[in-house]
C-alpha cells in the first residue's frame, strides 16, 4: 500500500487544514484512490516538522509533500528523504535544498503588491497609512512586506502617501495588531486613510480599533487568505480587500505530481518552469495565479471559486443582515 | 506481651477517650506498634518515653493528623472514626503540636484564630466561609490569650509570626489550643522553648483545664513538671506500651528506667 | 542607649511594605519609572535629537493614551487576579489563557447559534469555572503537581479552542458582548462613582480606627490612616478625570475594578480568604488546624478558571473576534503570569494581593504600549521590555532583600 | 505483636521510592505505559479495525523509529538536564530555550563567518554559560524571583535571537556541527562502550558493598545489589542492540549520556552537588552551614546556560539549520521543564534527578512521537497529550501521596 | 544604665570571644539594643531570658547568620569582621540553633557533615567543591556521633530528618555542631526536645567541652541544668543587658528575677 506524507506548518490559520489539505486529499482520492495520504501539522515548530518527516519515512512515505515553516530549517527533510530515496515537494514555500523535487506557489510577493495597490487606489495624494505587518519570525511576512513596498515605496518617496505608522505582528497575534492600531491612531490623532495590513487577522484587529473611534468602514483596510471572518467583515464594509489564492489549483498541481513521483513516472509535462532555489539547485516549479478580492463583488467571487467556502458558512451572524446574503 | 493487667483497673475513672492497637506505619519504619491508651475526664495523663518512642505520633494519630494503620478509637466508649483533624476537631479534640503548626506569613492574631475565625454579625445570608471576618474581635482575643501566658516581649498581635523567637510561637501555639471548646487537650512537649514564668503559667493552665472536666494529655521529658501536673504516667518505648503509673505509686527514677530500659529493669509497683 | 539609630532608605521601605498600602510601594515606584521614562524622557530625547520637531508631544501620558492603556491591560488584568489566587496557595496555573481562549470561543459560538448574550456569558463562566475546577480535583486528589496539571490543560484546550472553532476565528459582533468594551459611564456617573467610593473607603477606615480606639487596640498613625484615604482618593479622581478628559470611565474598567475589589475582599477579608493564605503559608498547618485543603485548592482552581472566562468575554468584546492566537496561541499567558509576579505575588505561596496584580498588568501594559509608541524594531522591543521588567521587579526585591 | 502487616501496593511504590533506583520507578512505569499503548495497543487496534490490512506492524516499537525516538528527544533531554539543576534549588529557567536558540544563531552566524567549527562550538558555549550566569547574578545578588528574571530573559534572549538572525532562521552545513547528529559509532564499538559502562558499574556497586562490610555499615540486601546491575545491564545491552538493529549509536546519544552522567555525578557525589540539594531543601540552613548560597545559585545558572548552549549546539547539527521558531518561538521551553517535573524533579527544590529528566524527556519525545505515527488531526493529538501527561505523571503522584 | 561594673572583672580569664554595643534591628523591632558579651576559653556561658529576649539573636548575630546593624567583635581582644555564617565558620565558632537549621531532605549522615563534606583523597587536582564526596566516611561519622548522644530508636543514618522526631533531629544539629573543629560553641537550647538520657550526654558533653579549652555559650530556661554546667550567667533582657552573675555567686530564683523583672527587683550580688 503506498502512501504519501502532507506535512503542512501550523494549525493557526485555519487554511492549511481547512482548505489545502482538504484539496489535496480529496484530489488524491479521484485520481489515485489506492494512495494512502497521512496530514501532519507541525504547530509553527520546526524541530516538530522535522520529527513528523522523520514518522512519515518510518511509516513508509513515498513523496513527502511539504509545506515548511521556512525554506532554511526545512532544507533537512529534503535531506532525510533523500537518503531514503523519496522526492521533496515544496508547496507554497521554497525548500532550500538541493534535494527538493517540484515547488508548486502562489505569489505572495505579488499579493502584498494587490494590497498595497488596493489601498493606494482608493486613497488621494498626501493620505496618510498604517501598516501592520506580520511575525518578524515568519519569513513569509517579509515576502509579503517586500510586495507592499514595491507598490509603497515610490510614494512614500515622492510624498503621494505618508507612512504614518508600521509595526510588526509577533507571532500574527491580533492582540498586538489591536495595540498597534491603538497606538497608531493615538500618535497620528486619528488622521489615517488606509491600512496596509498583512493579513485578515491584523485586518480585523485595526477594524476593531477604528470602530472605536467610529472610523471603521470610512478606511480602506487589505487583508490576505480571505477568511470567513474577513469576508463576513467585508460584506459589511468594513474591510475592503483581501487577497486570495486558488488553492484547490495549488493542491491539484502537487497531488498530481505526487502520482506521478510514487509512479515513478515522469512529471516534467505538469511543471513546464524551473527556478534556482536558494541554494542554487534547480527546482521544477508551477505558479499559480492569485485574485485580489475587493468588496462585495470580491467575495462573491472567493465563494464562487472556493469550493471550501460556502455562502451560509459566510452568512452568518451581522453578515446575514448584508443585501449580498439576503 | 500483655500489659493490660498493668494499666489502670476499675479504680480509674472511665475514659473519655480511649484508642487501642494503634499501629502506624511510615515507609518501612513502624512507629506504633499496638500501642493502647486512654484518658478520662477531669485528669492530666502524661505521655512519657524515650527520643522516637512515638508520643508524638501517638497525638498525631490521635488528632487525626496521621491516619492510623490500624486501630480503634471510642469516645466515651463509643467507636468512633478519627482519619482527619476535621473529625478529631469535631469530637472537641485540641492539640499543641511539637512542631507548632504555625503559618508564617500569617500575624499573630491570625495564627490564633487559624480555623475558627470569627465572622461578624449579620450576614447570616452568606456560607460562614464567605463572611466578613472580625478583626478586631481576632485581635482582642489574641491579646488577652497572650497577656495570660505572659509573654510580655511580644510587641503586636499584628506581627508575622515569621519574625518571633522560639519562645513566642510555642506561646501562640499553646493559646489557640486552650482558648478552643473543646473536652479534650494534647499538649505535646508545650513548655519546651518556654521561659520560667511561661512554663509555669501553662502548667497552672493545665491544671485549670484539669480542674474544669477536661481530659488533658501532657507530653514532656521534664520529670518535675510531669509530676507535679500528672495524674498519671503512660510510658512508651519503641513504639510499644511499657506501662501506665499512678503519679503518686511512683517516682521519676522508675519512669526514666522504664523509659529507656523497659520494665524488665523497672520496679514492679504498677497500678 | 540609642535605640533609635538612624533609618536607611531600604529599612524605612521595609517597614512601610508591612503596612496594609505598603505592599504597593514597589509595584507603583516601578510604574512611576516606566511612565516617567515612556512619558517624559523618551519625548523630550526625541524632540531634542529631532530638529524638525516643532513642539514636544507627551503622547504617552496624554489621557487618550491612557484610556488606551487601560483597555489595552484589561484581559491581562483580569487573568492576573485569577492567577494570582492559585499562586496565593503556592500553586500555578499554566492553562488560564488558553481556559480564557476556549470560554471566549464557546461564546462565539453560542452567540451565533442564537443562544441570547447574557446567557452565553453565564454559561461560558459556568464552562470556565468546572475547567478550572477540574483540575484542581486533579491537583488537590490526585496530587500531581498543578504544574504538570495545568501544562496538560494547557495542551488539551488549546486543542478543545481548535475543536471548537474549526475556522481558527470568528467574528463577535453581538452588542451586548461587544458592549463591555464600548459603552462608557457618562461623566457625571464617573464623578459620582469614585465620590461614592472615596467615601466609603474614608468611612470604613475612620470607623475602623474609632472600634480600634474603643477596644483598646493599637492604633494606626491617623497620618497614615488620612494618609491612605488621600491617597485613595486622588488616585480615584485623578483616574478618573484623565478617563473623562478623553471620553469617559469606559464599563470595561468599572467592571474590572468590581470584580478584584470582590475578589480582593474574599481573599483578606474572608475566614475562606484566610484559609487560602493559610494553605500558601504552611499547607500542613492549615490542614491540622481543621482546613479542608483539597476543597480549598479545588475552590480556588475553580476561580481561576472563573476569572479566565471573564477574560475570554472581556476578549471577545475588546478585539471584536475571538481568535486562536489572541489567546491559546499568544503570549496572553506569560504576561498574566508577569503581572501577577510582578506584582509581588510570591510564586511560592502566602504572600500577594489582588490589587498589585492590576498594577503589575498595568506595568506589562505600559511596556508594550510605550514601545509600540517609540516605534523601535521588534528585536529592539522584546529586548527592551526584558529590561525594563527587570528593573521593575529590582525595586521589589531590593526593599525585601535581607529580611531574612 | 504483628508489627509486620501486609504491605499494600502503595506502601511497597513509596518504599520502592527511598531507595537510590526506586526514584526511577513511577517514571519508568509512565514509558512502558505510553510505550504499551503506542507500540502494541494502537497496531493491534488498527488492525482488528481495518479489514484490509494483511499483518500487524508494530511501528512504534520498531528499532527505526526507537533510534528516531532517541534524536527527537535529544535536544530537550539536554535542555532538561539543566533545567533540572536550578529546579533541584528551587528556582525556574524560563529562558533556556531562548539560550539556546541564541546559541545556536550565534553558531550558525560564527561557522558562516569563517570560524572553526570546534572554536564556534567553544565560544558558544562559553556565551551560553556567561549568558546563565548573568542571570544567576540577578537571581542570587539582587534577589529578583528567578521566574521573573528568566521570563525578562526570554524575552531579552528571543529579541537577541532576532538580532543575530535577521531572516528568521539560517542553514548549517558544516560537517564537523552536522557531525554531532550524523556520525554513527560502528557496531562493535557500541557493544565495547555498553560493556565497559556495565562492568565498570558492577565493580564499583560491589566494591562499595564490600567497604560498606568492612566499616561495620548497614549494607543493601544483595538481591537490590546485584538487581541493580542485572537492570543496569539489560537496559545498556538492549538499547545498543536496538540501535545497531537499525543503524548503530549514534554520537548525539553517547555525547548526551556522558553529559548527563557528569552533571548526575556532579549534583549526587561531591560536596558541591551536596550543597544544591541542601539550598534546595533549606537555604536558610545551608547558609547557617557556611555555603556560598549566592555563589552556588550563579554556578547552578551558569550550568544551565552551559546546557542551553549545548542543546543549542545539538539543535543546530540535528535540525541542519538554526530557525526562531524550533528554539526560542516554540514548545522547546515548556517541553525540557516539563520533562524534567515529569521526571519527578519538584518545582520547590530538594527532590529530583537528572537521569529522571531524560527518562521525562523520553515520555515528552514518546508522545509526539507516537502521536504522529497515530494520524490523529492536531486540535485530537493536543488534547490526547495532554491526557496522557496527566496520567504519566498520576503514577508519580499516587507514589508519593499521602507520605506527610 | 551602665553595666560594665557588673560584668565580671579582672578575676574573670580574658575573654577569647566578646562583642560589645551590638544593636540588631528588624524592620520596626529593636531586638538587641547594645548588648555587651563574653566568653572565655574554658568556660560555660549561659546565656538566660525571658522569652523573645533576644537571646537567640545574639547568638545569630555571633554566629553572622544576622549582620548586626552595630556593634564590634573581638577575638582574643582582636578585632574582627562577622557578618556571614562563613566569617564565623573561619573563627572557629559552631552553633545550635534553636530551630536547627536541618535541610528535610537529606539524610541524617548527610546533615551531620552539612558544609564540611568529607572527601575521598587522590583528587587533589579537582577543586574541593568537585571531589567524590567519601559517604561511607560520612556514615561512619554520623554512627558514632548519634550513639554517643545515645539516639538509640534512630534506626540508619541513611533515614530522611524529614522524618524523625523532634529530639531526634536536634541530636543531630547537636552532633553536627560538636564534631565540629572549632574553639567557640554556642548552644542555643540544646535540650529543649530531649529525653533524659541524651540531655544528661550533652550536659556531659558541654564540660567535656570546657574541659578541652572550648568556649562554650549555653542558653537554656532549665535552671537546673544552668547552674549544673555554667561557669558564669548572663542576663539579657528587652534586648539589652541586664547583668553578668559568677554561678557560685548567685540562685536560680534571683536569676528568674533579674530576668523577669530585671536588676531594680532583683539582689545586688553581681560580680
Ligand atoms: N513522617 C515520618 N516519616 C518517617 N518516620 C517517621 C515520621 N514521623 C515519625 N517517624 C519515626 O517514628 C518514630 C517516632 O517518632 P515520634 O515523633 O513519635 O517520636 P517522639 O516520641 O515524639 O520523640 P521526641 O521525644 O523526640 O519528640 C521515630 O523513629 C521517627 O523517626
Ligand atoms: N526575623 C525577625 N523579624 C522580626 N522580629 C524578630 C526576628 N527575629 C527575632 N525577632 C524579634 O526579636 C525579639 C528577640 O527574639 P529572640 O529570638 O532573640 O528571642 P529569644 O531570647 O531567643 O527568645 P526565646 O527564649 O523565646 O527563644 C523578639 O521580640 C522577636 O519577635
Ligand atoms: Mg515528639
Ligand atoms: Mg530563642
Amino acid at each position: 500500500e503506498d502512501m504519501v506524507a502532507l506535512l503542512l506548518p501550523e494549525n493557526v490559520n485555519p487554511r492549511w487544514e481547512q482548505q489545502d489539505a482538504a484539496a489535496f486529499v480529496a484530489t488524491m482520492a479521484r485520481i489515485a484512490p489506492e494512495i494512502k495520504v497521512e496530514v501532519f501539522n507541525a504547530n509553527n515548530d520546526t524541530s516538530v516538522q522535522q520529527r513528523q518527516a522523520e514518522q512519515a519515512l518510518t511509516q513508509g512515505a513515498k513523496v513527502l509533500i511539504v509545506i515548511p515553516i521556512d525554506g532554511e530549517s526545512s532544507a533537512i527533510i529534503a535531506d532525510t528523504a533523500a537518503e531514503e530515496g523519496v522526492p521533496t515537494i515544496a508547496y507554497d514555500r521554497m525548500i532550500n535544498s538541493l534535494n527538493t523535487t517540484f515547488w508548486v506557489q502562489a505569489d505572495l510577493e505579488g499579493m502584498g503588491y494587490d494590497q498595497a495597490m488596493h489601498i493606494i487606489n482608493n486613497t488621494r495624494d498626501g493620505d496618510t497609512f498604517v501598516m501592520l505587518k506580520g511575525s518578524p519570525t515568519d519569513p513569509n511576512a517579509a515576502v509579503i512586506h517586500n510586495g507592499q513596498l514595491r507598490a509603497l515605496t515610490p510614494l512614500y518617496e515622492s510624498g503621494a502617501r505618508v507612512m504614518g505608522y508600521e509595526n510588526w505582528t509577533e507571532g500574527w497575534d491580533p492582540t498586538i495588531a489591536r495595540r498597534s492600531m491603538d497606538q497608531a491612531l493615538t500618535l497620528l490623532d486619528n488622521g489615517v486613510q488606509g491600512v496596509v495590513s498583512s493579513n485578515d487577522g491584523n485586518a480585523g484587529a485595526a477594524i476593531a480599533a477604528m470602530e472605536e473611534q467610529g472610523m471603521a468602514g470610512t478606511v480602506p483596510v487589505s487583508g490576505l487568505d480571505c477568511t470567513i471572518q474577513a469576508q463576513q467583515l467585508m460584506l459589511l464594509g468594513l474591510q475592503t480587500q483581501c487577497g486570495w489564492r486558488p488553492l484547490e489549483d495549488m493542491a491539484a498541481a502537487a497531488a498530481q505530481v505526487s502520482v506521478r513521483l510514487v509512479n515513478g513516472e515522469d512529471f516534467s509535462d505538469l511543471a513546464p518552469q524551473t527556478v534556482e532555489n536558494g541554494v542554487g539547485a534547480t527546482v521544477a516549479y508551477v505558479p499559480v495565479g492569485s485574485y485580489s478580492a475587493v468588496g462585495v463583488d470580491g467575495v462573491a467571487y472567493v465563494i464562487a471559486n472556493d469550493a471550501s467556502i460556502t455562502k451560509e458558512m459566510v452568512c452568518q451572524g451581522e453578515a446575514a443582515e448584508t443585501t449580498f446574503c439576503q | 506481651m500483655s500489659f493490660e493487667n498493668k494499666t489502670v483497673g476499675h479504680t480509674a475513672p472511665p475514659p473519655h477517650l480511649r484508642v487501642s492497637g494503634i499501629h502506624k506505619r511510615f515507609g518501612g519504619v513502624n512507629a506504633l506498634r499496638g500501642v493502647d491508651f486512654e484518658v478520662a475526664r477531669g485528669e492530666v495523663m502524661a505521655l512519657v518515653g524515650d527520643n522516637g518512642a512515638g508520643k508524638s505520633t501517638l497525638m498525631k494519630v490521635l488528632a487525626g493528623a496521621h491516619a492510623a494503620n490500624e486501630g480503634q478509637f471510642f469516645i466515651d466508649e463509643a467507636p468512633v472514626n478519627v482519619t482527619t483533624p476535621n473529625d478529631a476537631n469535631g469530637l472537641g479534640i485540641q492539640i499543641v503540636y511539637q512542631d507548632l503548626a504555625l503559618c508564617e506569613n500569617l500575624d499573630v492574631a491570625a495564627n490564633l484564630s487559624l480555623g475558627s475565625e470569627p465572622v461578624k454579625s449579620g450576614w447570616g445570608f452568606l456560607p460562614r466561609l464567605l463572611r466578613p471576618l472580625d478583626d478586631l474581635e481576632m485581635e482582642v482575643k489574641a491579646k488577652n490569650a497572650i497577656d495570660r501566658l505572659q509573654v510580655k516581649t511580644l510587641q503586636s498581635v499584628r506581627a508575622k509570626v515569621g519574625g518571633l523567637s522560639g519562645g513566642q510561637r510555642q506561646a501562640i501555639a499553646i493559646a489557640r489550643a486552650v482558648g478552643a471548646d473543646c473536652s479534650v487537650v494534647m499538649l505535646d512537649e508545650p513548655t519546651a522553648a518556654l521561659g520560667v514564668a511561661q512554663t509555669r503559667q501553662v502548667l497552672d493552665v493545665v491544671k485549670r483545664l484539669r480542674d474544669t472536666g477536661h481530659a488533658v494529655i501532657y507530653i514532656s521529658h521534664n520529670m518535675r513538671d510531669i509530676f507535679e501536673v500528672a495524674d498519671r504516667i503512660c510510658v512508651l518505648r519503641h513504639g510499644g506500651n511499657v506501662a501506665t503509673w499512678r503519679t503518686e505509686d511512683t517516682t521519676p527514677d522508675e519512669i526514666v528506667v522504664a523509659m529507656t530500659r523497659g520494665l524488665d529493669a523497672g520496679a514492679n509497683n504498677v497500678v | 542607649m540609642s535605640s533609635d539609630l538612624k533609618l536607611t532608605f531600604i529599612d524605612r521601605l521595609r517597614i512601610m511594605r508591612e503596612t496594609r498600602f505598603g505592599a504597593f510601594v514597589p509595584v507603583l515606584l516601578a510604574l512611576a519609572a516606566i511612565w516617567t521614562y515612556f512619558g517624559i524622557a523618551v519625548p523630550i530625547w526625541n524632540y531634542w535629537g529631532d530638529s524638525d520637531a516643532e513642539n514636544i508631544r507627551f503622547i504617552f501620558l496624554s489621557s487618550r493614551n491612557i484610556y488606551n492603556l487601560f483597555m489595552q491591560s484589561a484581559v491581562i488584568a483580569t487573568l492576573a487576579v485569577g492567577i494570582t489566587v492559585v499562586l496565593l496557595l503556592g500553586d500555578i496555573d499554566l492553562s488560564a489563557a488558553a481556559t480564557a481562549g476556549v470560554c471566549a470561543a464557546l461564546l462565539g459560538v453560542l452567540v451565533l447559534a442564537g443562544v441570547p448574550a447574557w446567557m452565553a456569558c453565564l454559561i461560558v463562566m459556568g464552562v470556565g469555572t468546572v475547567m478550572g475546577a477540574a483540575q484542581g480535583v486533579l491537583v488537590a486528589y490526585v496530587g500531581i503537581p498543578s504544574f504538570v496539571v495545568t501544562l496538560a490543560g494547557l495542551l488539551g484546550f488549546q486543542g478543545l479552542m481548535q475543536k471548537i472553532l474549526p475556522t481558527g476565528n470568528l467574528n463577535v459582533g453581538d452588542p451586548f458582548i461587544r458592549g463591555f468594551a464600548r459603552v462608557l459611564l457618562p461623566d457625571t456617573a464617573g464623578w459620582a462613582l469614585a465620590t461614592a467610593c472615596v467615601l466609603a473607603f474614608a468611612v470604613l477606615n475612620l470607623r475602623k480606627q474609632g472600634q480600634r480606639r474603643q477596644k483598646g487596640l493599637e492604633l494606626e498613625s491617623s497620618v497614615a490612616v488620612w494618609g491612605q484615604v488621600a491617597f485613595f482618593g486622588v488616585l480615584m479622581f485623578a483616574t478618573v478625570a484623565t478617563l473623562n478628559s478623553y471620553r469617559s470611565v469606559p464599563l470595561l474598567v468599572v467592571l474590572l475594578m468590581a470584580i478584584t475589589a470582590l475578589v480582593g475582599w474574599v481573599t483578606t477579608s474572608t475566614p475562606y480568604g484566610r484559609s487560602i493564605f493559610a494553605v500558601g503559608g504552611n499547607q500542613e498547618s492549615a490542614r491540622r488546624v481543621g482546613m479542608n485543603v483539597k476543597r480549598i485548592r479545588v475552590s480556588a482552581f475553580a476561580i481561576v478558571g472563573l476569572m479566565a472566562a471573564i477574560g475570554g468575554i472581556f476578549g471577545a468584546s475588546r478585539f471584536g473576534s475571538v481568535s486562536y492566537t489572541a489567546f491559546a496561541g499568544g503570549s496572553l499567558l506569560l504576561e498574566s503570569i508577569g503581572a501577577a509576579v510582578i506584582g509581588g505575588t510570591s510564586l511560592f505561596g502566602g504572600r500577594g494581593s489582588v490589587w498589585n496584580a492590576i498594577l503589575g498588568a498595568l506595568v506589562i501594559g505600559s511596556l508594550g504600549n510605550g514601545l509600540d509608541l517609540s516605534g523601535a524594531s521588534s528585536a529592539d522591543k522584546l529586548m527592551f521590555s526584558g529590561a525594563i521588567l527587570l528593573l521593575a521587579v529590582a525595586i521589589d526585591a531590593v526593599s525585601r532583600s535581607g529580611s531574612t
